[in-house]
């Protein structure tokens, strides 16, 4: 019993940084309609970051701060530059082009940085905790904290403030956006800067427990595309949700299930969204168009 | 004082010309319709003022130049738009894109956004009675009415409206003219508005101008038009002539 | 071979303010003339074929006919996906793994059980076809991106376990196969032969989709794509389309798969991963993904901009600088021809035959 | 794939069927969220000529058309020419012979129109994938009969000068007449009008009605119309049925319902007196 509970939470502990790559993946896709294939190497690039700063002797919270800065300008730069070419196109070109900046970027962060892995230190020590029996390090807890205050703090910004109701719409209906005074545009750069925020926050806090490299966020990419389908591409919560889902289901397998392995692991993920998705085909909190024929 | 000024307006879609060079005004607070055939160039002309097609020409807002603008900085200068197929944000609430519309509005006008909407909600009690409900679950005909009402919050001082009339019940149209023209007399509101049924338009309107191929064929006020029957009878169709079955 | 479709009848911008050029008849837009059309293309592949054949190797080496063999194999793949991308408007990111079942059910059947390589690849096809069905049975609940996610389990889990069955498919150092031969008294060599027989099997395919789509299939699917409600409206069953296409897709690029088996004779693992499924949507969205045409330009495409790149930089990041400008080219394509390098061919057709504006018609049609 | 098998195609009837209504609606009711958008509806449509249903908006007019069409599963019971729809999905019930039109008309955009109208054919033809593949003569006979068939319904809406024009060019007003040929071309017995005459003007509504009173009769198909413009209703319809809140109010001749003050009260306000 008490082991399966710490599978759970360790479980819990990395779906989180799956569900934050799915809430960037979700904010960019309710934005410009493209599934950002790209937002996983993004991170892995703010990973980088943090660990030159860091192995320059700069103090962990503020590289976080300072890289999360710069995280944002580059996802609204990427906005700017490579997709407002062919915003409004079709989702299979947009999803083109975040494949071309996945290759692209994922080569210009070896080119800077190299290929061989590098290990940053985690800024909550190597302590450990017990909660209800199950025993966490202090990173593991700590990284889901912050993780958790982001995705509170994003979901709070988009459902209260007046900005986040303007993204939502210029999101929704550019053209009529426009007519209410508000500059879409400028909405979908902010847009990615916010994915690209969030998706840094969760490669840099995880960066101690990844590894930072080039490749270090590819699987969590896949498992975040995973969540987002699970949740439903419209739903922000739905993808936050999928992925903490995930997390624990592919630790609970690759623990119960025998022969899954670490190179079969994808299955559970996929396992669990062809199940959900046969009875709800529109995802967990999806919700099925009520626009009228 | 001459709130828009449209001169020498020539706008095309995918190569094709939709305005001929189009001139026409409207004073401030006053009500225009743009009457003509499916085609004529009223949907267009909206556009033009609105910034939502590329035009040649000369768009003047106030006296100032707006010819080439986006979209949102001409709305910022108190244009709002009811454009064809109502334009709603369908996965919103009702509220939120009330609370849009509102947001659109010149900061000196933010303090009276809750009288304005208890005004638009005793035009429409639906909205208030759907206000948690998502616009796209509303019927055809009651999202052309958030789309009108969402403008008016904007409370802009030309507000442009494409056929308020379509998929509207005749009684609700009746109603939307009738409020329209009561909030121009207290908001100060120019109307253009772009509209089939010229006798309903006539009805309520200051002025009119008549369009054919994207070019004014007629214009003047609306008891001339009215009486006109040569321009009825060569543009508008003998409306007045419609007969009981 | 281009898609089956009446061009788009826009005035070029540069004629914006001409007035509309004079009506001369009301005929309906040309039927497409298919006799005349395959004649055509069959004249020019006997053409292509016979130069082919008679190449000295100094000309063309066995390495180019390798190469071309691969961008065929490609195309045909390609070609196969855009039933999904162009017409169903959905997308498969598992059409490499189909490519690499397809590649392996030939290599098994033809190293361990002696079959005659045609038959292995037809037995290749209806495979691919089996398993397109099975995957494409989810389509009837799923549309769009999330039948796309679900393909891409099958892209992520076929190189582990075509790793882990090493009983069946050779584990890690995969299956090979002996050379194809030219018949007996045929004066072709090896990647001759395959080239004659890979540049036969794609005319073949390419033709029957594309009279396909040309008809009533076409227009259901178009019609599904662009609104369900629509298609049903008109009695067209959406599901079973999408499901039928999705197992012709699939059976097509397991052909392909074993085409470029017969001209790599050896598959392993890491020929068919995910990499190989984001290229093949690459390829078709550069050559556009409603055209045959575009299919085989886009496969051009992935066969050779990333190899022609290497050799401009030290070796040691020549991978990198390789994929970055991959990368920049894949961009440029797609900001300059946002419908597919085949767009190009299409234009310059279009630019030839002069057309009466939208406008003038439309005025006939109000009046 | 074969288009799947459909009863007799022709909206024609013979005289002892002609008693019968086309369709027959009865207690159908369905609820959104909540809100009862139908309410125990029950109306015939009489076989032959125009039938239309009007009332305030969100009366329940554009769901009612759902629920015939099978987009929506409604409690209740509809049936069509005596067949019960009950069960049977959107592609089935189109290919009994319903055809319908929408509020905001809906065409392939980057086909032709040609394509688009040939499109309503599809339950008439019934050549499979692998003779369309390698071109057999049956697929080719049937699809130059479709070509002509279409041609025809293009000539009769005024369209045959733009049958090469791509869909998403036309103007608003055409994009509905193609609709209009695209549901002919389907040889149906009832056609599903969503507001045929929405933004055009009133001359053209006049046109409009004489179109549809023609089309009505020379297709033998019966026009079921939702329609905003009391002129053009009050001009084609048979017979009237009227919503509000999803309540049958009224049902009968145009004459009866234009004077039944609920009518006068909750829809037509002084349009009446045009």
């Amino acid at each position: 019993m008490t082991e399966l509970w710490q599978q759970i939470l360790s479980g819990l502990g990395t779906g989180f940084i799956y569900a934050s790559l799915a809430l960037a993946i979700c904010l960019v896709f309710q934005g410009t309609g493209a599934v950002n294939f790209a937002q996983g190497v993004m991170a892995t690039a703010s990973a980088y970051l943090a660990w030159s700063l860091v192995s320059n002797g700069m103090d962990f919270w503020l590289a976080l701060v300072l890289v999360l800065a710069a995280s944002f300008v580059l996802g609204a730069l990427i906005e700017r530059v490579f997709i407002r070419p062919v915003e409004g196109s079709s989702p299979l070109v947009m999803l083109t082009v975040t494949v071309a900046l996945l290759i692209g970027l994922q080569a210009v962060v070896a080119l800077i940085w190299g290929d061989d892995p590098q290990q940053l230190g985690s800024p909550f020590g190597g302590g450990s905790v017990e909660v209800l029996g199950a025993r966490l390090t202090a990173q593991q807890l700590g990284a889901a904290a912050v993780v958790l205050v982001t995705l509170l703090l994003a979901g709070a910004f988009f459902r209260f403030t007046t900005l986040g109701l303007r993204m939502r719409a210029a999101a929704q209906n550019p053209a009529s956006a426009r007519l209410l005074s508000i500059d879409v545009g400028r909405m979908l750069a902010l847009g990615w800067g916010l994915a690209a925020t969030v998706g840094a926050v969760a490669g840099v806090i995880f960066a101690p427990t990844l590894g930072v490299s080039p490749a270090m966020m590819d699987s969590s990419l896949l498992l975040a595309l995973a969540a987002a389908t699970l949740g439903g591409f419209e739903s922000r919560v739905g993808a936050v949700v999928g992925g903490l889902v995930l997390g624990v289901a592919a630790n609970l397998a690759s623990r119960y299930i025998p022969g899954i392995g670490s190179d079969l692991q994808l299955v559970v993920p996929f396992a669990v969204i062809f199940l959900v998705l046969l009875l709800r085909p529109q995802g967990l909190f999806g919700r099925a168009s009520s626009v009228r024929a | 004082m001459t709130l828009l000024q449209l001169t020498g307006v020539r706008a095309a879609y995918d190569g094709v010309q939709a305005l001929h060079g189009m001139d026409l005004a409207v004073t401030e607070g006053e009500m225009v319709a743009l009457l003509g055939a499916n085609g004529a160039g009223k949907t267009t002309t909206l556009r033009a003022v609105s910034g939502t097609v590329s035009v040649e020409g000369a768009v003047l807002l106030d006296g100032q130049d707006v010819t080439g603008w986006a979209a949102h900085r001409v709305a910022r200068l108190g244009v709002g738009h009811v454009p064809e197929g109502r334009g709603t944000f369908v996965d919103l609430t009702v509220e939120e894109n009330l609370t849009l519309g509102a947001l659109a509005r010149a900061k000196r006008l933010r303090g009276q956004v809750k009288e304005d909407l208890a005004a638009v909600h005793e035009l429409f009690p639906i909205l208030r009675e759907f206000s948690r409900r998502q616009a796209g679950a509303l019927s055809g005909g009651q999202q052309q009415m958030l789309a009108i009402a969402r403008a008016i919050l904007g409370r802009p001082r030309l507000l442009l409206v494409d056929e308020p009339s379509l998929g509207l019940a005749p009684m609700v149209t009746t109603e939307i003219l009738r409020s329209l023209r009561v909030l121009q007399a207290e908001w100060q509101l120019a109307v253009l508005l772009a509209e089939q049924n010229a006798r309903r338009a006539l009805a309520v309107v200051d002025r009119a101008y008549v369009l054919e191929s994207g070019r004014v064929v007629a214009s003047g006020s609306a008891a001339e038009l009215r009486e006109n029957t040569a321009v009825q009878d060569a543009y508008l169709g003998a409306e007045q002539t419609g007969r009981p079955a | 071979m281009t898609a089956a479709r009446t061009p788009a009848v826009v005035e070029p911008p540069a004629e914006r303010d001409s007035e509309p050029t004079v009506s001369t008849s009301h005929a309906l837009p040309p039927a497409p003339r298919v006799g005349l059309r395959t004649a055509w293309w069959t004249a020019a592949l006997a053409v292509v074929l016979l130069l082919a054949a008679l190449a000295p190797a100094s000309v063309i080496s066995d390495f180019q006919f390798f190469q071309l063999n691969r961008v065929i194999t490609f195309a045909i793949a390609i070609g196969g996906l855009n039933l999904l991308l162009g017409w169903a408007g959905t997308i498969s990111a598992g059409h490499g793994a189909l490519f690499g079942i397809g590649a392996y059910t030939t290599a098994i059947l033809v190293a361990d059980h002696g079959v005659p390589w045609p038959l292995a690849v037809l037995a290749s096809l209806l495979v691919g076809l089996l398993v397109g069905a099975l995957l494409g049975l989810p389509a009837l609940r799923l549309g769009g991106m999330n039948l796309g996610l679900i393909t891409l389990a099958i892209a992520l889990l076929l190189p582990p376990l075509l790793t882990r069955l090493d009983w069946l498919t050779g584990g890690p150092f995969g299956k090979t196969t002996p050379r194809v031969e030219a018949p007996p008294g045929l004066p072709f060599s090896s990647p001759q032969w395959l080239f004659l027989v890979n540049l036969v099997v794609l005319a073949v395919v390419f033709w029957l989709l594309s009279n396909m789509l040309r008809g009533r299939m076409g227009r259901a699917l178009d019609a599904a794509a662009s609104s369900r409600v629509m298609a049903a409206a008109h009695a067209v069953p959406t599901n079973r389309i999408t499901v039928a296409v999705f197992a012709i897709s699939a059976a097509v690029a397991a052909l392909a798969g074993a085409l470029f088996h017969l001209t790599t004779r050896t598959s392993t693992p890491d020929s068919f991963t995910f990499l190989l499924s984001i290229s093949l949507i690459a390829g078709a969205v550069v050559g556009g993904s409603r055209s045959f045409v575009g299919a085989i330009i886009g496969a051009a495409f992935v066969v050779f901009v990333p190899e022609s790149l290497g050799g401009f930089v030290e070796p040691a990041a020549a991978g990198q600088w390789q994929q970055v400008v991959y990368a920049a080219a894949l961009l440029l394509v797609i900001y300059f021809f946002p419908r597919g390098l085949a767009g190009l061919v299409r234009q310059a057709r279009n630019r030839l035959v002069r057309r009466r504006s939208i406008h003038a018609r439309s005025q006939e049609a109000q009046s | 794939m074969t288009a799947p098998p459909s009863a007799a195609p022709t909206g024609r009837t013979d005289d002892s069927a002609r008693q019968r209504p086309v369709l027959s609606i009865r207690d159908l009711s369905i609820t959104f969220s909540g809100l009862r958008a139908l309410d125990g509806v029950s109306f015939d449509v009489p076989t032959g000529g125009v039938t239309a249903v009007i009332g305030p908006n969100g009366a329940g007019k554009t769901t009612l058309f759902n629920c015939i069409s099978g987009i929506y599963r409604g409690e209740g019971e509809i049936e069509l020419a005596g067949e019960s729809l009950a069960g049977k999905s959107p592609h089935a019930r189109a290919a009994l012979g319903i055809a319908r039109t929408f509020q905001t008309p809906t065409l392939i955009e980057d086909d032709t129109v040609l394509a688009n109208v040939m499109l309503g054919g599809f339950s008439r033809t019934r050549a499979g994938l692998l003779p369309h593949m390698v071109l057999s003569p049956r697929s080719r006979r049937e699809e130059s009969e479709l070509r002509d068939r279409s041609a025809e319904a293009l000539e009769l809406m005024g369209l045959l000068p733009l049958a090469g024009a791509r869909a998403a060019d036309l103007p608003h007003g055409l994009r509905r007449r193609v609709e209009l040929a695209r549901a002919l071309v389907a040889q149906p017995r009832l056609v599903l009008l969503d507001e045929p005459a929405a933004g055009i003007s009133h001359t053209e509504a006049l046109e409009f009605a004489d179109l549809l009173t023609g089309l009505a009769e020379r297709s033998g198909a019966t026009l079921l119309l939702v329609e905003h413009s009391v002129a053009l209703v009050m001009r084609v319809a048979r017979r009237i049925a009227v919503l509000d809140f999803g309540k049958l109010v009224v049902e009968g001749e145009p004459s009866l319902v234009r004077r039944d003050p609920r009518v006068l009260a909750a829809y037509l306000g002084d349009e009446a007196e045009s």
